[in-house]
């Protein structure tokens, strides 16, 4: 009783070929760049783009299979979608829009409305129950959605990004309120978002897709103390390096080097946290840290009471330091600076 | 050239464009006898229009270059010269007689205009308001039989289109317009006494650009050469 | 630009005020009220009504056919089913005739088995209408289709809705307007429409005797009443258009910086 | 759905199938190497694209104007020049007698003072031409220039460009596939148009003689000529249609969950 | 010789009234949520739309005065737009767009094509001089936007949120190519943003503007340093308290009291950073914090290593602490929770 899914489809010149599971109960977020093919993958999943390879199941019965000729349409699937920008009905109030799969199925207008009614109340919009979705904010638009999608007991939930159309003050809010929402639902549910805080809000596990494929998955704990790949790196803002450890020294690609405590030889990725970097604007001299990189200030992003520097040098870095700190240094774009960090700070893992 | 006193060739030397204006079931028979015409005549030149009378009327109204008219029956005819946009008097140059008009072969056996009163048939005539429709109203009446038609077309060749395409079993057109439709069509004749004859007069208009020329076509038509073409297309002589 | 513009203006109202200055206005009521005149708007109102029902009911389903579905040969379809748009009416009417008529290709058969003989009937006005006035709906309800956003369709499916409830419930409220805009072009050509009727209907008064067929006549024997009944034409075509408002092209979109 | 898709492509495609189906085809070079058919093609295809060329150079500012001015009566001037689509065309052809022949209401005037008279030149096929055909291009051009992102002119504005340059170098390539669109929908229009051209440019052979009128004037001689030349005018309206395919429209948008 | 603003401008129910002043040098980011009117203002200034009521002048030349009948048309301001989704246009390529503004002017097509030359290798696009718009990435149509807008050396540079159209990964990478660009550029520039990361990095001067009005000025510190509005605490990420002050403590409207340092009594704001506010689970009984609020966990942000807490309480809180202390804690949504803070953490100052 869960959802399997190995979606193979070409678009373009992207090919995508995505693997999961899901376990009933658990939410599967699925977190990547624009174009990585996320909205694909949910199309799929619903049954608005067949599979050109590859099987999807739920609790059981096969729902697209082409090599077995299987495809079951949307409306037999019992698969609930939050689409993202919510998809509404524009002429229909937000009661008709929750009874409409109701309805859809046949149930008569009078249960169709008393089931609607009690969706409505549970997100909490019941006041909104006969506006037109024209009338709503972005947050009551999507707990509309969410509640046509529930409404129909789906097996599956599939979410697109379900807070992307959100102002940025709204959306922490209607965060809360969703993640409130989903704990009440039992079944699966898959969630596409491009913002990690979404995905660690929301999800029981992450998995990360980039043009097309899966390249890590995991809790987001997991995920995010060994990134492995340039965007997660990015996302969880740490410094990624990959290259090949040889007796304690990692050399990359372009020949830097980084000293690190202790690992295995091989291939290997080593982070370096921002904020055990640490920076001087002449170079150190009598200092325990093993590694020193001199660059220039590229840039600088304030970050609540941090400052994020970033650094180009042999090493491309980000280091993050108090506003104080900076105030001290009194750093501008274009400075040299060293960065130091020790070795015992640098994590390293098996690529 | 000189008076319309019926020469058998008009005067050698007639030169210029002559505009022809004329009914369009004359379409067939005036565009031999143009070629006639300019055969005997190498300087001039003929250019024909050929619409309903009534459209035509409205053209020369309102500007239309014409030297010559030719109306299909006198009612239109006489609009021109109401207006006095003739420059010379109405000659009648030929005249039509109808024929009930049914399918090759006439597989209903259509004999008399009497018959045509069958309810089961598909009668289609002209309306009322056009020169075929007149026609084909007073011959109804010169014979005492009412006829249901299924339709009252805007112009003659609806007729004719109408049982040609098999869509209608009879129609009363002109003669003319039966032999025009050649095999697709053939002609049920109808008797002198009910008949009717309609005239077609010709004249020069008022504004006519080349009068001569104008004068000398309409003495070709109606000497003996254009005669003989027009009596080979069905028309019978004024 | 504007100079163009009004004249291009210029050279549609003129025709129109030559019309309403040529009318003999003092005998127009005369005209109007004249039984043959009331016949034919009344045929024509119910004949035009007619198309413009079968235009939608056949016109919708075939937009949606050419808005949605990809099969070789769609623009030639769309070719066919607009060509009549462009044709010579009387051209269509004689091709009405050798489809449907008794000796037509499908006609013969209706008349044989069923001895049914569609032109000269009230259905056959009908016809001709729909004939030149579908193409107006299929392409104005095309468009509207091809412009919807098609995601409120997609969540109607995975809501349990069939194509067809989907459709009644989703997709035909959308493009309502667009359908309303497509029905009155319908409805206006076919409140027009002269050559293919008369061609492939006939002309009898109460039966087939439309309005611009009436006005035709008129101009034989009474080419004052004509006008007249041509303005009366005119004038319910133009108010029918006016009702369009922008709704047509859909309303204008707000405009920014960053739109 | 289809069912009814396929009813309304049946009944599109039937008539055109009675054409052929009649057709002489033996006699069908004969007829067409006529040497008044080729005179009488040769004239509607110039009439017909210079219809087109003036439906371009005055329409478009018209569309401009009905798309981007906001006046009070914009949607009756709308009705107004679209009227002439679904008008009986004779209607249309004695309007414009009555507008600009040599009694109309300027007319008149271009008579009185230059002796100049409009009605039976050649001139006069492309203006009954152009009435009937230019609101295909104007209704094409407006809802283009509704649905252009406006952003881009804004932009050329702010670069310095005046009104007119910023139609030309950006307006003016942005709408163009609709242009072309539109100017082929009033070419085939203009192609086929019969009513207004006769009534009020008459038909002279090789100054006003247009296919169209050939093949009515043919149906009076040679019926069977008449449906030749019929279908050499459909198969050239057909292909001109079928050049279009989907740019009529814009190009169908990707569709997504996220549309 | 600067800028000097005053847009009155009726939108629907919107009264927009924005006043601001902008010195040759510098650049004014309007920051401010959506719908604040902010490209309504760019639009007055650049001529696309005229104002109600006010005046614009810029270097000393009334522009836009509807009292004085005053209406300089856009193509003779001299003001170059940089637009939100660029607005290229399609059908030229990059060397066409940016000669554009020059042929428009009627300078001869080879001397457009030269200086357009130089600016397209002045923002590094040499390569895709032929190109399209189509073809390029969205940091390379930026660029070309930028150039386009510099190539008629226009007086006033307006930049409609220049990097909102981009990825989040190479905002960046785009934001700091685009703060070189701009020093280069003398003029005065306005731009407009609803990301405090841009007015951060590349204004000198901040207007926030909130629906149709400024509602503070300053540079960035400033206004980050003493937030006068929750939408400008909630982009900096600090708790901002508005109420009265008197004998040191101060009482909201909904009457909870804050404890503070010391303070003038009247009308004032109070700022409680989120990683100064201490969270425990059982009551704090001998503590040298003067304030304790008691309240349930409403929602858990991870941002890089540490997480931030927002507590739903009689004053709703967002406290921020490490990774570290999360895990000790075992924080759930939905556990009851307290927040201290020392009063003299707590920032005041007059509202
Ligand atoms: N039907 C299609 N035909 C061709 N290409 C397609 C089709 N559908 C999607 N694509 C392409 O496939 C890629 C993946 O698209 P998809 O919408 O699934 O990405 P996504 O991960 O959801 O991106 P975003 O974060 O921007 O929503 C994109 O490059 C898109 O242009
Ligand atoms: N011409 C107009 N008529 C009516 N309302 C308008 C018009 N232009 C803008 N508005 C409204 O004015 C408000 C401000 O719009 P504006 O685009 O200036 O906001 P903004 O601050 O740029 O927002 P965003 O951050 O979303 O771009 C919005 O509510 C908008 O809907
Ligand atoms: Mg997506
Ligand atoms: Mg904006």
């Amino acid at each position: 009783m869960s959802l399997h899914a190995a979606v193979r489809r070409q678009l373009g010149p992207l090919h995508l070929d995505v693997e999961f599971t899901v376990r009933p109960g658990e939410l599967l977020a699925l977190l990547g760049p624009n174009g990585a093919g996320k909205t694909t993958v949910l199309r799929a999943l619903a049954g608005l783009e067949p599979l050109d390879q590859g099987r999807i199941e739920i609790d059981g019965v096969v729902v697209d299979e082409p090599a077995a000729d299987v495809f079951v349409s949307p409306e037999q699937r019992g698969v609930g979608v939050v689409f993202q920008h919510y998809a509404l009905f524009p002429n229909l109030t937000v009661l008709e829009n929750v009874a409409f799969g109701l309805r859809a199925r046949g149930i008569p207008a009078a249960d169709a409305r008393r089931r609607a009614t009690a969706w409505i109340d549970r997100v909490g919009l019941g006041d909104h129950a006969l506006h037109k979705p024209g009338a709503l904010s972005g947050g009551q638009a999507q707990r509309t959605a969410l509640a046509r999608a529930l409404a129909t007991d789906p097996r599956l939930l599939l979410l697109d990004e379900p807070l992307a159309a959100l102002d940025a003050g709204t959306r922490a809010t209607v965060r809360r309120d969703l993640r409130h929402h989903l704990a009440s639902f039992d079944g699966m549910r898959v969630m596409v978002t491009h913002d990690p805080v979404d995905a660690f809000a929301l999800a029981d596990h992450v998995a990360i897709i980039e043009a097309g494929r899966v390249v890590q998955t995991g809790t987001f704990a997991e995920i995010t103390a060994h990134p492995r790949s340039r965007y997660v790196a990015d996302l969880v803002g740490v410094n990624l390096v990959h290259g090949d450890v040889v007796g304690g020294v990692l050399t990359t690609a372009t020949g830097a080097l980084v000293v690190i405590a202790d690992a295995a030889d091989g291939p290997s990725f080593a982070v370096l946290r921002p904020h055990s970097l640490v920076l001087v604007r002449d170079r150190p001299l009598g200092t325990s840290a093993r590694n020193t990189w001199t660059g220039t200030i590229a840039d600088l992003d304030r970050i609540g009471d941090r400052v994020r520097v970033h650094i180009e040098s042999e090493l491309p870095l980000t280091a993050e330091i108090t506003n104080e700190a900076f105030d001290a240094l009194a750093l501008r774009p274009g400075d040299t600076i060293h960065a130091s960090a020790k070795a015992t700070d640098i994590e390293v893992y098996p690529a | 050239s000189d008076d319309n006193g019926a020469p058998t060739t008009t005067a050698p030397g007639t030169t210029g464009d002559v505009v022809v204006l004329a009914a369009s079931s004359l379409t067939e028979a005036f565009t031999e006898i143009g070629d006639a015409f300019t055969a005997a005549n190498p300087e001039a030149n003929v250019t024909f229009s050929f619409a309903g009378s009534s459209d035509l009327v409205t053209q020369i109204s309102e500007g239309a270059p014409a030297d010559v008219f030719v109306s299909a029956d006198d009612a239109t005819m006489a609009k021109i010269t109401d207006a006095a946009l003739n420059a010379t008097d109405p000659v009648v140059m030929a005249r039509n007689s109808f024929a009930i008009i049914v399918e090759q072969g006439n597989p209903k056996g259509i004999a008399t205009v009497a018959d045509l009163a069958d309810p089961d048939l598909v009668v289609v005539l002209c309306a009322g308001s056009v020169p075929c429709g007149k026609g084909a109203v007073a011959i109804l009446a010169n014979a005492a039989v009412t006829v249901t038609p299924k339709s009252l077309e805007d112009k003659v060749k609806g007729v004719v289109t109408k049982v040609t395409a098999g869509e209608a079993d009879a129609g009363i057109v002109f003669v003319t317009d039966v032999q025009a439709a050649g095999s697709a069509a053939e002609g049920v004749d109808i008797p002198a006494d009910v008949n009717v004859i309609s005239n077609y007069p010709i004249v020069v208009t008022k504004d006519a650009q080349h009068a001569d020329a104008a004068q000398a076509f309409i003495d070709f038509v109606t000497s003996a050469d254009g005669q003989a073409i027009l009596a080979t297309y069905g028309f019978l002589a004024p | 630009m504007l100079a163009f513009a009004g004249v291009a203006v210029l050279f549609f109202a003129l025709p129109l005020l030559g019309l309403l200055w040529r009318a003999p206005w003092s005998k127009a009521w005369t005209y109007l009220s004249d039984h043959d005149s009331l016949t034919a708007l009344r045929l024509s109102l119910q004949t035009s009504l007619w198309a413009t029902a079968l235009s939608i009911v056949f016109g919708v389903p075939l937009a949606w056919m050419l808005a949605r579905s990809t099969f070789p040969g769609r623009s030639a379809l769309r070719a066919l089913c607009t060509l009549s748009m462009v044709l010579p009416p009387v051209v269509g009417g004689v091709a009405l005739l050798f489809a449907l008529g008794r000796r037509g290709v499908v006609g013969q058969w209706l008349y044989r088995w069923f001895d049914y003989q569609l032109p000269y009937t009230t259905a056959a006005v009908v016809v001709a209408q729909t004939f030149v006035a579908m193409p107006f709906l299929v392409i104005t309800v095309e468009a509207a289709l091809r412009q919807l956003d098609r995601a409120p369709e997609d969540a109607a499916r995975t809501l349990g809705a069939s194509r067809w409830y989907t459709f009644r419930r989703v997709t035909l409220p959308a493009i309502s307007p667009a359908l309303a805009a497509g029905a009155v072009l319908s409805w206006a050509r076919a409140l027009g429409e002269f050559g293919a009727t008369i061609t492939f209907a006939g002309s009898y008064p109460g039966t087939t005797q439309t309005m611009p067929i009436a006005v035709y006549l008129a101009r034989e024997t009474n080419p004052e009443q004509s006008i007249i009944l041509a303005l009366l034409m005119i004038v319910i075509s133009f108010a029918v258009l006016v009702s369009l408002r922008d709704r047509w092209f859909g309303a204008a979109d707000r405009v920014g910086v960053s739109s």
